[in-house]
């Protein structure tokens, strides 16, 4: 349980003038739910990215299961057992919902051209496995009703969890999953959070994840990560996390309830709003000039 | 029983292209056969039998030939193929007719395929490029005392009929060919070509370009104060040289082999029958007209001296004794026989002067 | 000297891929489509300058003029009659789409009698015309096509960076939806976009008629445009000039020092190395989805 | 409306999906075997250029249609494989080893122009392509000694064993062969994983990446075979043709690939060869149909082109799915007969996206 | 009106009357009536592929109806073109953030005010929304493309400002968000309209948030509205409380995942 399966050294990237990721370093352990948040723009994605070979660190290294990340090519990330799911949804879009999963299974893939080109008995029988394999993550995540409805169509919610699924039939032993439930509603969110529990539990499965629905995190996350501006502000429980005042400064924020806030600018008697700086993941930027608005 | 020919009519198919890049010369070819096929036709066809032309358009591609052939021998069942235009078009075009026992008659091109190697089955009419040039090129190189002999050429199997030409004449007279070179067809610019001549010191340049080539490689030159003597082919021999070069062209010499069909021309016989051309097409003939109307002639010629039974048989008979005594256009005499399949391998050389061309000399012998 | 005239002869050249490519940039910076239909716009072009010259009567600065305003309206209606409707489709089926225009265009010249498979000359008012600078000749015809393409490059590149509708001609390229959403009416800058580009195509026609003629198939120039356009970047308008002059340099100069067939296929030679050594071409951006 | 209850994993990896199939695949196969004996000489001719370009449209269908990468320079593929097999059956060569070599040396071909489709995509890919196909082009005009520069060359008529297939009939059989096997090897590495591969990287480069997808590998894989069909049916059209010159093989060959692959149907294997159907029928159509229309139409040259293009036009705008989606179209029309709601096929409002990011 | 909050009137802004919008064969929403009062703010919940996104795409043109009536303003909207629906003065913020990615944010802020001629105007609402969300301020020559995804949501809701509509259309405008931007976005509508007096039509899977800052909302299940009423009454119903809002004790889903975990062994 304490064992690192990934470790991330001194990471920074720079694109241009932006320092997207500085100085960071973590330890996912093996078989815990790990979290990353923080603004937007605090360089996230980009820790994934760069966990999935997409980005090449400007320094700094990633390990993982003693095997240094960067010598590796994209394209045997996900051979090496790393899935993700993407923020904003990368699937096959022209394709079924079984066939975007089946092209998950594709590092299991057993078969040659040639085999393939005359289907053999062995092509067959491994496709039939593949097909088992697949209707198993299929029957994990309620999916039955979209088997077979091309991706384009569905709705964002579904899609996103077809993009778990896609990532689960790879089989992975460290999932990346960036904002898994953005775009849900409260029920689905739930779903989603059982089914990380489960991945975690009976799939045995370490999750790396990037989540602003600070319900989900608490409810699932075994550590937290905070970071802002490319840096690591704050680690560790959830609720050390979310106790930590650099974190609510910057990511959680001190307003609970717009409610009060509606009924105060109703009645025309709150504090004035102008007063309150909202501030864009910036925490540099300076206030500005809100209220000077007319039509 | 023959294929095409029936009781009242016999099936010519020709094909031409009409949508490619030789749209031009294939209209023209076809509108000069079928001047020929009603003249013959207002005099009661042949033996009694109705000529009819089917024509095909292959756009110039040799796949579309095939097509073309396929459906002309197979489903129209035509009884000749006469005229087709293009060489790469006839050699792929030839095996289908070939299957079937139609002959290839008088095609429009003057590649030697078209009669070499023998086959029963084809006959052609003109001069090849070949030997166009190996005949008229030492006259001119001897007229005008050359040193320095070049070529530009298509980079084609036409340009390469023209450059052997030059080569195989220049053999005889012990000349190097001082400079070779090329272009791709559609070419616009000629400059690195014609520096590459003019850094030679060339005294006489062979053309193996049709159109717009010739026009801008004498338009290039004479911009850059490059003067040689060009001598062209057949294909050069085009009213549209002059028409479209303008002054530039003044002088370029070009061998031929029927004259251009002016409407205000000289000779009566030529006025009357380009008049008759235009008022029937509503537009200039030019020599391609003439050289469809020639075809049909000669087959006209054949086919009724191969008498009332027209086959195949026939008509090889008749052809292989054959003389065609030269016309108003000034052909050579044509002769064929169960071995010579080429009427004749003489042309003349003429000479754009004042913007029109002038025959310069008579049929240049060896 | 010898160098120094093949490489004047080659820029000349070049400036006329580069005109063409032009063309090619604008619809593509504009509607992120390749339109294989430039080359035989330009072809129309030519036909109405010179149906403007010849059957009109007109002289020349009037044939121009009506002939690029005529191409230009001919370029919106073609818009509205063929491309609107599917308008929106992946782009292939609009590239698709530009090869059948092509097609018709050619074949429908070839169709009128007596014209269409003849070839004509412009009579233009700089015909034949040369200025000899010291051992140099340089042909009027070629400065002409010079000078007016660095004009409309500079005309174009202003539009597109400055011009909010140039802009709104690239947001709807990059997210047709999105543009939609702001309320840019997509459709009649589509319309506008075809026409400024039949426009374009009809100038380069006019400047290109003295130097190769005005035929049916005068448009396959186009097919070295593509190259040129390519290695200068296809997104980028000073590109298409730069390629083309690369392209006409490079063929000019093959021409003279390599052996045959180098001249004929230097366009696509250095477009693969380019490619090799920088796959978007020298000014193209380099793309990337962020994810 | 057929239903179909699926209950085992083998159900959805078979080719044929239901008894209906089973049924109407043979009996386009018998139709197909009794062609020489029903059909007249001209027809069966068509036929067997139905098949060869069809075998070529599979193979641009493969690389275009379900690997998404466009190839503007397909002949020179097509070239190399005719010149392979006329240069090596006139050396003597039994037709088959050269019909393999011919396929062998294509996809040779194909690998190298797969190299810049690892670097560039789209309009790039497009004109790199293009590029090559010129130079091809170019070399087999050159390469005098081999291919007989532009002069062409003359192709024997296929042998093996002694035996030759000259005839219309015996070389139809050895197209439909060829056909058969191709199109069936293609539905299998469809239905495989490397055709997955293929449909992934099509659709989303990162994520297909991302799921352990060699981009290099698959691409060059995907040119290789794509090369490899049109090398075969290469072969197939030198000896069909039996004259070959290289400009046979130039930039309207290649568009007429393309046209192919996009009026049968891009992204279906059915539609190769109903594009090939079209493509051979077109000209033939409008050639039938000259006679009946007046002189100054039916006879003016340039009228093919015209009606060409704009056929073309026509589908693109009214059936961007090509002929098999006007097929789909009309058998779901046929099986919900009573029951059709017009909505159906109703084309939606749809959005152009860049695709300069993928 | 500077400053003085709008009293929501009864004039309705938008009306859609039996709107029934498909996919191909597949109908997303069946006979939709909905009403936005001119200076309310409405919210349409609903779970996933319930048809949200398909209304609001219906209402801003992208879709055609196949049948019913959408009024806008007092004037007939129904399937016309979107960039003329625009010009009436609406604005809509999309699902996905649909950002044009190669032009600079910048470009992206001047092309949300297509519609506008007044140049003062659109410089100072592009100083505004720098105002609400500083980090566009520094990437605004960067392209759009490569900012992170919740910068480009902040974009595509500023785009949508800088038209200065009438009405906007919202379609899951905290999707992405960090929980501080969450609430700020929240306020910033709630600002707006108040301030400007722009009625605002919400969609938002952030049920407790929407309810908070609306006035009245619709519930939509399987493409119908099966309820709707003002928020506050909303926010008392046991399945609002039980399905939006996710206050039930032991959570809702408990029997379905023991089930789920059993066809997973
Ligand atoms: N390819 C790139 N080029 C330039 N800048 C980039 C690139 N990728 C990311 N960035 C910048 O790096 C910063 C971090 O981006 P990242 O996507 O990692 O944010 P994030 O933490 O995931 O935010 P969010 O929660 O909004 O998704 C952002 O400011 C972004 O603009
Ligand atoms: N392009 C499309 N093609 C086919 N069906 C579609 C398409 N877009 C949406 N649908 C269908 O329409 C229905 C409604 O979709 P819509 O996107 O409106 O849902 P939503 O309520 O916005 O969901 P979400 O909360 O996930 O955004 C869904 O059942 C979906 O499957
Ligand atoms: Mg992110
Ligand atoms: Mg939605």
């Amino acid at each position: 349980m304490s064992t690192a399966l990934l470790s991330a050294r001194n990471l920074s990237v720079r694109f241009g003038g932006v320092l997207a990721v500085n100085n960071v370093s973590f330890d996912v352990r093996q078989g815990e739910v790990f979290t990353l948040i923080g603004p937007n723009g605090a360089g996230k994605t980009t820790v994934f990215n760069l966990i999935s070979r997409i980005y090449t660190p400007t320094t700094g290294e990633i390990e993982y299961l003693g095997r240094k990340l960067t010598d590796q090519p994209p394209y045997k990330i996900a051979a090496l057992g790393i899935a993700r799911t993407f923020q904003n949804i990368e699937l096959f879009e022209h394709a079924t919902v079984l066939n975007n999963l089946l092209i998950g299974r594709h590092t299991h893939r057993k078969t040659g051209l040639w085999s393939e080109l005359f289907f053999t008995g062995r092509t067959r029988e491994a496709e039939i496995e593949a097909r088992g394999k697949v209707e198993q993550v299929i029957d994990f995540l309620d999916l039955q009703h979209h088997r077979d409805s091309i991706v384009a169509g569905l709705p964002y919610g579904v899609r996103k969890v077809v993009e778990l699924a896609r990532a689960l039939c790879t089989e992975p032993r460290l999932l990346l999953l960036d904002e898994p439930s953005s775009g849900l509603n409260v029920e689905e969110t739930d779903d989603m959070a059982f089914w990380i529990a489960d991945i975690k539990n009976e799939l045995g499965i370490t999750v790396l994840m990037v989540e602003h629905d600070m319900t989900l995190v608490s409810k699932v996350s075994d550590r937290v990560l905070a970071m802002n501006q490319g840096e690591v502000l704050a680690m560790g429980t959830p609720r050390e996390v979310q106790t930590d005042p650099g974190v609510i400064e910057a990511y959680l924020g001190s307003v609970d309830d717009v409610s009060s806030l509606r009924r105060e600018a109703r009645s025309g008697d709150g504090p004035p709003l102008a007063a309150k700086t909202p501030s864009g993941g910036s925490a540099a930027a300076p206030a500005a000039n809100v209220g000077a608005h007319s039509t | 029983q023959q294929q095409g020919v029936s009781k009242n009519e016999i099936l010519i198919g020709t094909i031409q292209d009409m949508s490619g890049p030789l749209a031009g010369y294939g209209k023209q070819a076809r509108n000069g056969m079928l001047l020929r096929i009603d003249e013959v036709n207002e005099q009661g066809g042949i033996h009694g039998r109705k000529l009819k032309l089917v024509s095909e358009d292959d756009g110039y591609d040799p796949k579309k030939a095939v097509l073309a052939a396929q459906k002309l021998v197979n489903q129209d069942k035509i009884f000749i193929m006469a005229g087709h235009l293009g060489t790469a078009q006839n050699l792929a075009a030839m095996p289908v007719q070939f299957e079937k026992n139609v002959i290839n008659f008088f095609p429009i091109t003057a590649a030697r395929e078209m009669y070499e190697p023998f086959n029963r089955l084809k006959y052609s009419f003109a001069a090849t490029y070949y030997d166009q040039i190996r005949l008229a090129l030492p006259k001119l190189v001897k007229e005008k005392n050359a040193k320095k002999v070049c070529t530009i050429y298509q980079d084609d199997d036409f340009g390469i009929e023209v450059e052997r030409g030059a080569e195989a004449a220049l053999k005889t007279l012990n000349m190097p060919l001082t400079e070779k070179t090329t272009y791709k067809r559609g070419a616009t610019d000629f400059s690195s070509q014609v520096a590459k001549m003019k850094a030679a010191g060339c005294d006489l340049v062979v053309l193996g370009t049709i159109i717009r080539e010739t026009i801008g490689t004498i338009g290039e030159s004479r911009k850059t104060g490059f003067n040689p003597t060009f001598l062209g082919s057949s294909a050069v021999y085009t009213d549209l040289i002059h028409k479209l070069g303008g002054k530039a062209m003044d002088g370029l010499y070009a061998t031929m082999t029927v004259q251009h069909p002016y409407l205000d021309e000289a000779s009566q016989p030529i006025r009357f029958w380009a008049t008759k051309y235009k008022t029937k097409f509503n537009e200039d003939p030019t020599v391609f007209s003439v050289y469809g109307y020639d075809i049909i002639d000669a087959l006209a010629r054949a086919a009724d001296k191969a008498g009332q039974n027209l086959t195949t048989d026939s008509f090889i008979k008749a052809m292989d004794t054959m003389k065609i005594p030269p016309d108003m256009f000034g052909s050579d005499e044509a002769t064929f026989s169960p071995t010579k399949r080429l009427g004749s391998d003489l042309s003349r050389l003429s000479q754009i002067q004042d913007g029109k061309w002038k025959v310069v000399s008579g049929y240049v012998k060896p | 000297m010898q160098v120094l005239q093949l490489v004047i002869s080659g820029i000349s050249q070049g400036c006329i891929y580069g005109l063409i490519a032009l063309g090619f940039v604008l619809i593509y910076k504009a509607t992120e489509t390749v339109s294989f239909a430039q080359g035989e716009l330009m072809m129309l072009g030519a036909f109405a300058g010179l149906a403007g010259m010849t059957l009109l009567g007109f002289p020349y600065w009037l044939a121009v003029i009506s002939a690029i305003v005529a191409m230009a309206a001919f370029g919106v209606v073609l818009e509205r009659v063929v491309i609107r409707p599917i308008l929106g489709q992946p782009q292939f089926s609009i590239v698709m789409l530009t090869i059948g225009i092509g097609y018709v265009a050619r074949g429908l010249i070839t169709m009128i009698p007596n014209i269409g498979t003849e070839t004509r000359v412009l009579p233009v008012p700089y015909k034949d015309q040369i200025w000899n600078v010291g051992t140099l000749v340089l042909n009027v015809e070629q400065m002409v096509v010079i000078g007016a393409t660095g004009v409309l490059c500079v005309l174009l590149f202003a539009m597109f960076r400055y011009s909010k509708l140039g802009i709104a001609m690239q947001a709807s390229s990059q997210n047709q939806l999105a543009a939609y959403y702001m309320g840019i009416p997509v459709k009649r800058i589509n319309g506008l976009v075809w026409g400024l580009a039949a426009a374009v195509a009809a100038i380069a026609g006019l400047l290109l008629a003295p130097i190769t003629f005005v035929h049916a198939n005068m448009g396959f120039i186009g097919l070295k445009a593509f190259p040129a356009a390519v290695v200068g970047g296809f997104g980028s308008l000073p590109g298409a000039i730069v390629g083309g002059l690369i392209v006409g340099i490079v063929e000019s100069l093959s021409g003279f020092y390599l052996p045959d067939g180098f001249k004929d296929t230097a366009a696509y030679i250095v477009v693969l190395v380019m490619l090799v050594i920088k796959p978007n071409g020298l000014f193209g951006e380099k793309l990337r989805k962020k994810v | 409306m057929r239903f179909i209850f699926k209950t085992d994993y083998a159900q959805d990896i078979r080719l044929a999906k239901h008894g209906g199939h089973v049924f109407w695949y043979s009996a386009l196969m018998l139709l197909l075997l009794a062609a020489p004996w029903l059909f007249a000489e001209y027809w069966l001719a068509q036929l067997t250029f139905v098949l060869i370009y069809g075998i070529a449209g599979l193979g641009l269908m493969l690389l275009a249609g379900f690997t998404g990468q466009f190839s503007i320079g397909h002949a020179a593929f097509l070239g190399a494989g005719a010149y392979t097999q006329a240069v090596l059956t006139n050396m003597g060569w039994p037709f088959p080893i050269a019909l393999v070599a011919a396929g062998l040396l294509s996809a040779a071909v194909g690998v190298i122009v797969g190299l810049p489709a690892l670097r560039v995509k789209g309009i790039y890919l497009g004109i790199a392509t293009l590029a090559f196909g010129f130079i091809v082009e170019e070399i087999l005009a050159r390469w005098d000694s081999v291919t007989g520069g532009n002069s062409g060359i003359q192709v024997k008529p296929p042998e093996m064993f002694g035996w030759t297939l000259g005839s219309g009939t015996s070389f139809y059989f050895l197209c439909l062969v060829v056909a058969v096997v191709a199109t069936l090897a293609i539905l299998n590495l469809l239905r495989s994983p490397t055709g997955r591969a293929f449909v992934a990287i099509r659709d989303s480069e990162i994520s297909a990446q991302s799921m352990g997808i060699q981009l290099a590998r698959y691409k060059t894989l995907s040119f290789a075979l794509s090369a490899a069909l049109a090398g075969v049916a290469g072969a197939l059209y030198a000896h069909k043709l039996r004259f070959i010159s290289p400009d046979q093989f130039d930039i309207l060959q290649s568009i007429d690939l393309l046209l192919l692959v996009v009026i049968g149907g891009l992204g279906s294997v059915h539609g190769a060869f109903l594009g090939a159907i079209f493509l051979i029928s077109m000209p033939q159509l409008i050639s039938l149909s000259k006679g009946y229309l007046p002189d100054v139409i039916g006879q003016a040259p340039g009228l093919q082109a015209v009606v060409y293009g704009a056929v073309l036009i026509g589908f693109v705008l009214f059936e961007p799915l090509g002929l098999y989606g006007r097929w789909l179209k009309i058998r779901t029309y046929l099986q919900t007969f009573p029951f059709y709601r017009k909505g159906t096929f109703k084309r939606q409002k749809s959005f152009q996206k860049s695709d300069r990011l993928r | 009106m500077s400053g003085v909050p709008l009293p929501v009137s009864d004039q309705p802004v938008l009306t859609l009357l039996n709107v029934e919008s498909a996919y191909g064969p597949i109908k997303a929403i069946r006979g939709v009536s909905l009403q936005v009062r001119r200076g309310e703010i409405a919210t349409v919940l609903g779970s996933n592929g319930a048809g949200k996104t398909t209304i609001l795409k219906t209402i801003s043109g992208i879709i055609d109806p196949r049948k019913g009536s959408i009024e806008f303003k007092g004037e007939n909207i129904t399937a016309q073109d979107p960039a003329f629906i625009v010009q009436r003065g609406l604005s809509h913020v999309p699902e996905g953030r649909e950002v044009f990615p190669l032009l600079s944010v910048r470009d992206n802020l001047l092309m949300g005010a297509y519609t506008r001629r007044d140049r003062d105007g659109v410089a100072r609402d592009i100083e505004i929304v720098f105002g609400y969300f500083p980090i566009l301020r520094e990437r605004a020559t960067q392209d759009a493309g490569l900012l992170s995804g919740g910068q480009q949501q902040m974009l595509a809701i500023s785009r949508a400002l800088m038209a200065a509509p009438d009405l906007i259309l919202l379609d899951e405008p905290s999707l992405g968000l960090s929980p501080k931007l969450t609430k700020e976005i929240f306020e910033i509508v709630v600002r707006i309209n108040r301030e400007r007096g722009t009625t605002i039509l919400l969609v938002e899977q952030n049920a407790n948030m929407a309810l908070n800052a609306s006035d009245y909302g619709y519930v939509l299940e399987n493409g119908r509205i099966v309820m709707e009423d003002s928020c506050a009454r909303l926010r008392e119903k046991d399945d609002i409380k039980e399905f939006y809002l996710g206050m039930k004790e032991d959570g809702v889903r408990g029997e379905r995942r023991w089930k789920k975990k059993k066809t997973w062994r």
